[in-house]
């Protein structure tokens, strides 16, 4: 079996509407540390094993299932896993 | 990146890539400021003078429409338009369309199309009470539909589920031409519960711009500063000029802006939402009203990126974002109230005398033009429209073929445009306030004014077909068939918003189209006395030069006086006496039968007898105002079959008819009918009432079966079976 | 009676409950902004619902970090009665005064239609005034409203009756149909159903208005005692 | 500067609706090998500088705001960002 771990997160230049929401309620809850909340998705995605086109389809499902090609970027890592 | 030059502006043609044609250009240089203008400069005349900010393609046919009447309390100009419903309250309304940018991103376009509608409507100090929108997608047959649908339907959803105003109503139509085009259009009406609004002004010299909301990033900006790449690997880029709608913000903002305008209206001159073309328009636009001069302080203006260009910060289209100015004595109040609502507002800018826009960035002057340079002196376009070939000007009907009475009812209420679309508005929150009277499934949607024993009734109508086979009366048809939805449902109409969508208006074909159907819309409006009191044009909806349909849409809004009159278009009880006002005759041009027969519309359109449609609607009112009717439902797409099925489904009733009407003509389309039911105690009543243009067909029954006999043929169908049809067809396609 | 409505940045339901106090049931009621640290003077506690702070992160998750909120847990550990509805249901489970979690709908997607519920606990002090498995009409408006929690947890609300509201069929996926909770004192109760928007018939339903008469019908009889 | 990367998944009890609606459309676009989603949310955090209790504030962060102990777990990592 294979996992892939996909990271989605939004283009430096989308607003990322929850991440500032995240951000002043840190702050409210006092750790004024915190300069920067950016949210993004993670999948973890097993595979039953390696196919021909593998990380084809790993992008092809990236592209059109779970990133938003538009406004987020992505990138995964592939991993073995039994 | 370094700024081209004004030299290297005008020999590039820079100014093309944004819209701007030469000799647009020409006559900013050398008429307009005697000089080259910069490179901003040069950004902020392709925006303002772009059709969508200046309508110089569609001002001339949109003086077609009348804008006043008795109730007008101020028509287009405004952010929005408002109408006087008495008790020294009035209602604002307005529509937007965000097709372009609800293509490239279905999900964020639709909400930041719903997310602008609103912001329209709250800085005129209106409280907004309801949100209704206009779909147009190709038929679900494919993924990319399927994912438009989805998007585009949750993006609505999205917003205005989270900003707490009710979707009450709307329409969703599916059509070949609008597959890479899809239309989205939003309308939101709000409540002032003083006549007393706040214009959209910059005035007083030495008084203060405000700037409110959300920071300016590089959202939305399509101009040429990066548009090369933005387009050469579509998936990969890393950059995005999208919108990203935050309706948690614009709920702040929109409580603030109405308490402020509402409890602190001294400190305030004007207020003005940032939409299209954001900080120049909404700024020019406010000086420009008021006679006034503007001074800018880009440094001051809150920036979610670094290093961004003066050309940038102006023409950012970031959102939830609003403008005010105030008195400079209330600076300190203004500031404080806004950070009580944790709210970012700083000023960044004053009013001048002088009629010129200033614009300093680091420092420097970067903008030093005529304030109505960027308003007033856009050329006006006249463009000569041709009529297309494809229009049949002979009236002569087609004719169905039926072979299966049964089967043809039940094809046509699975018929996407006819079949229940209650799968996709059921994801709009219909009731928050606890207002709605009457939700989404109905003939328009009811929102009641508490502490009043009134009412607002609204709806989206647009029959495009009626209109790509016959503009002058397709476009007549749209007003009726949205009158006709308000009066069903007990209320006078009192005012209209459009969306105009067409393609391009270059395209001599294109502009006939659109000429043609506005002045249907406008003659009917005249006829009836309804005001277009705001609206919204969207040109060159095309794809690879295939236009969509001329696709006026009509927001119109109605008054119900009295909350008793609210009436729903199901049927009540067993027994209840069944009528049809209006007569029925052969009108298949145009008609659902005809696109599901044929796979096209074709032929023109019956003449409109636009005096029985008055006599008609003012007998329903009055039937209404006499406690008369149970229920009421206009007669449209797919014509007395669909209206009869429609009406059954709700309360799960059954009918049993008998007419002299054809099978075929039960799919008649013929204008200015109502279908509706009445205590069999109250028959004679609403026989005098009707006078000699009715027919009774029978009575709804409790046995959930339809039993018609025509003059021709009969029908024994069971309601389940009908039903399943029409409610199980949208969420099978979209599975 | 005098009732609180806690109203949280991005709450949208506030006025609703308001006026189904003020007008529903004829007691007093206040907006208490969430910045406040006191609720002294109130003798009943209601959140509403909407979207606090959008919903962004996770519905409810950053509203139970409010200033109100550690004055609200008070009230409710002093036996006050608290009532979560939608939004503010999802708020009760974030602070823990509700066991279990209320997640993304079954069907994934947002969904406003009226829904049949069932009494199935009408001895709580929100539901006296209804009949034991009464069928009441009660909106729903919510995309998060799938109730979770775990088999020990579920076994505890089933033993201590906690379980106060079912819908009558499979309505967005939540465990048994379960569509509102008490805790264990009975005295916080939090439902995703809208009983505020079911007060008056021109609306579609008055059957909510029994839940807030229950309440009064309680606080009055204490007061004779 | 510092950043933590944060990844809050669901517990393996608690079913993922999300996930299995991702894994039903991977299927119907072909992807047949794959046998389970699961999505979780995914974090950058920046802060200004390492305070004294730093991996206690992450950590209260995690508890108490970005993940709900009663359906999901969290692990993080953090790296110098400069
Ligand atoms: N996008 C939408 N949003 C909300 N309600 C909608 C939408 N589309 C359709 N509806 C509702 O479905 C019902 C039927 O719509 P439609 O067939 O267009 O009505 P009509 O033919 O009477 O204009 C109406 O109550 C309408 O408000
Ligand atoms: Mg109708």
């Amino acid at each position: 079996m294979l996992l892939a771990k996909v990271y989605v997160t939004l283009k430096d230049s989308v607003v990322d509407v929850q991440g500032e929401t995240i951000k002043d309620a840190t702050h409210s809850m006092g750790y004024k540390n915190v300069l920067d909340v950016r949210m993004g998705k993670y999948f973890e995605i097993k595979f039953d094993k390696r196919t021909d086109d593998f990380e084809n389809d790993i992008d092809s499902i990236c592209d059109d299932l779970l990133a938003n090609p538009n406004i987020e970027s992505y990138r995964y890592e592939i991993v073995e896993d039994n | 990146m370094i700024e081209p030059t004004p030299k290297q502006v005008q020999e590039e043609k820079i100014y093309r890539s944004w819209g701007l044609s030469d000799s647009e250009y020409e006559l900013i240089s050398e008429k307009i400021l005697g000089r080259l203008p910069n490179y901003t400069e040069t950004g902020l005349f392709s925006v303002m003078w772009s059709e969508h900010c200046s309508y110089k393609n569609s001002k001339k046919v949109l003086r077609k429409l009348p804008n006043d009447s008795s109730r007008v309390l101020a028509g287009p100009g405004e952010d929005a338009g408002i109408i006087d419903i008495g008790d020294n309250q009035a209602v604002v309304f307005k529509a937007e369309s965000h097709n372009h940018p609800s293509a490239v991103e279905p999900y964020q376009g639709a909400a930041t199309g719903v997310g602008g509608i609103i912001r329209d409507i709250f800085s005129m100090g209106a409280t907004p009470i309801a949100l209704l929108n206009s779909l147009k997608f190709g038929p679900i047959d494919n993924d990319q539909t399927k994912h438009l649908v989805k998007e585009v339907v949750a993006g609505i959803g999205g917003y205005g589920n989270c900003i707490g105003i009710p979707t009450i109503g709307g329409e969703i139509a599916f059509e070949k031409c609008y597959e890479k085009n899809p239309l989205v259009n939003a309308m939101c009406i709000g409540l002032l519960d003083n006549t007393q609004f706040k214009h959209g002004q910059a005035s007083g010299n030495d008084n203060l711009i405000v700037y409110v909301g959300a920071k300016t990033g590089r959202d939305g900006i399509h101009g040429a500063t990066f548009a090369s790449d933005e387009f050469s690997n579509k998936k990969k880029k890393q950059r995005s000029a999208v919108q990203v709608g935050n309706p948690f913000m614009e709920k702040l903002l929109m409580d603030a802006c109405v308490e402020i305008i509402h409890e602190h209206s001294e400190w305030i001159l004007g207020v003005q939402d940032m939409g299209a073309a954001g900080l120049v328009s909404s700024t020019a636009e406010m000086a420009s009203k008021a006679d006034s001069g503007l001074m800018l302080n880009l440094d001051n203006v809150p920036q979610r990126e670094t290093n961004m260009s003066a050309y940038e910060m102006m023409l950012s289209e970031s959102q939830e974002r609003m403008v005010l100015c105030i008195k400079p004595e209330f600076k300190k109040q203004v500031l404080g109230f806004f950070e009580s609502y944790n709210l970012d507002a700083v000023v960044i800018g004053k009013v001048t005398s002088d009629k010129q826009y200033r614009i300093y960035h680091n420092d420097e002057l970067v903008v030093d033009i005529p304030v109505d340079s960027l308003v007033e002196d856009v050329p006006e376009y006249d463009h000569q429209g041709i009529m297309p070939e494809r229009i049949i000007e002979s009236k002569e009907q087609y004719i169905p073929e039926m072979e299966s009475f049964r089967d043809t009812w039940l094809s046509v209420l699975s018929s996407p445009t006819i079949a229940s679309k209650a799968y996709l508005y059921q994801t709009y929150d219909a009731q928050v306030k606890s207002n709605t009277v009457v939700k989404p499934g109905s003939d328009a949607g009811v929102v009641r004014i508490r502490g009043t024993r009134k009412a607002i009734t609204s709806t989206n109508d647009s029959n495009s077909r009626y209109v790509y086979v016959d503009p002058y009366i397709g476009g007549q048809i749209t007003v009726l068939e949205a009158a006709r939805n308000i009066v069903s449902s007990g209320g006078i109409p009192v005012g209209i918003t459009d969306c105009l969508n067409y393609g391009n208006p270059e395209d001599p074909e294109i502009f006939w189209e659109l000429e043609r159907s506005v002045q249907g819309i406008a003659d009917v409006c005249r006829k009836f006395d309804v005001p277009v009191i705001s609206g919204n044009v969207s040109l060159y909806n095309e794809f690879n030069k295939e236009a969509i349909y001329p696709s006026p849409m009509i927001g119109m809004v109605g008054l119900i006086e009295n909350i008793d009159h609210i009436t729903t278009s199901c049927f009540k009880n067993s027994g209840d006496l069944i009528y049809v006002l209006g007569s029925t005759s052969s009108d298949f041009n145009g008609s659902e039968i005809q696109n599901l027969q044929l796979g096209k519309v074709e032929g023109a359109l019956n003449d409109i007898d636009l005096d029985i449609e008055k006599k008609n609607q003012n007998l329903i009112l009055s039937a209404i105002k006499q406690g008369l009717l149970k229920s009421c439902h206009d007669l449209s797409e797919g014509g007395l079959a669909v209206a009869l099925s429609e009406s059954a489904f709700e309360n799960k009733l059954g009918f049993n008819i008998q007419t002299n009407i054809s099978t075929v003509e039960m799919f008649s389309e013929t204008q200015s009918r109502y279908l509706i039911t009445v205590d069999s105690k109250n028959k004679n009543q609403i026989e005098s009432l009707f006078g000699n243009n009715f027919e009774c067909l029978g009575f709804v029954t409790n046995d959930s079966i339809f039993t018609v006999k025509a003059r021709d043929g009969e029908l024994d169908l069971e309601l389940n079976e009908a039903l399943n049809s029409w409610k199980e067809a949208i969420p099978c396609l979209m599975k | 009676m005098k009732f609180a409505v806690i109203v949280f940045p991005g709450s949208n339901c506030d006025m609703d409950l308001y006026y189904a106090i003020k007008d529903g049931v004829n007691e007093q009621v206040e907006l208490v902004s969430y910045k406040e640290t006191s609720l002294d003077g109130f003798d009943g506690i209601l959140i509403p619902g909407g979207f606090s702070y959008g919903d962004y992160l996770r519905s409810g998750a950053i509203a139970s970090h409010a200033p109100i909120i550690n004055e609200v847990k008070r009230l409710a550990e002093l036996g006050k009665p608290v009532l979560g509805i939608c939004n503010g249901f999802q708020i009760l489970t974030e602070i823990g005064l509700l066991p279990g979690t209320l997640t993304n709908n079954r069907q994934n997607r947002f969904i406003c239609e009226d829904v049949q519920l069932i009494v199935e606990n009408n001895q709580t002090q929100f539901t006296s005034e209804y009949e034991l498995n009464e069928q009441i009409t009660v909106p729903i408006a919510h995309g998060e409203g799938r109730y979770y929690c775990d088999d020990e947890t579920l076994q505890m609300l089933k033993d201590n009756h906690q379980i106060v509201f079912k819908y009558t069929h499979d309505v967005n996926g939540s465990i048994e149909e379960i569509a509102g909770i008490t805790n264990k004192q009975k005295n916080v109760l939090g439902m995703m159903p809208h009983p505020e928007r079911a007060i008056e018939t021109i609306l579609g339903s008055d059957d909510g208005l029994k839940l807030f008469q229950s309440m009064v019908k309680k606080q009055k009889d204490e007061v004779q005692l």
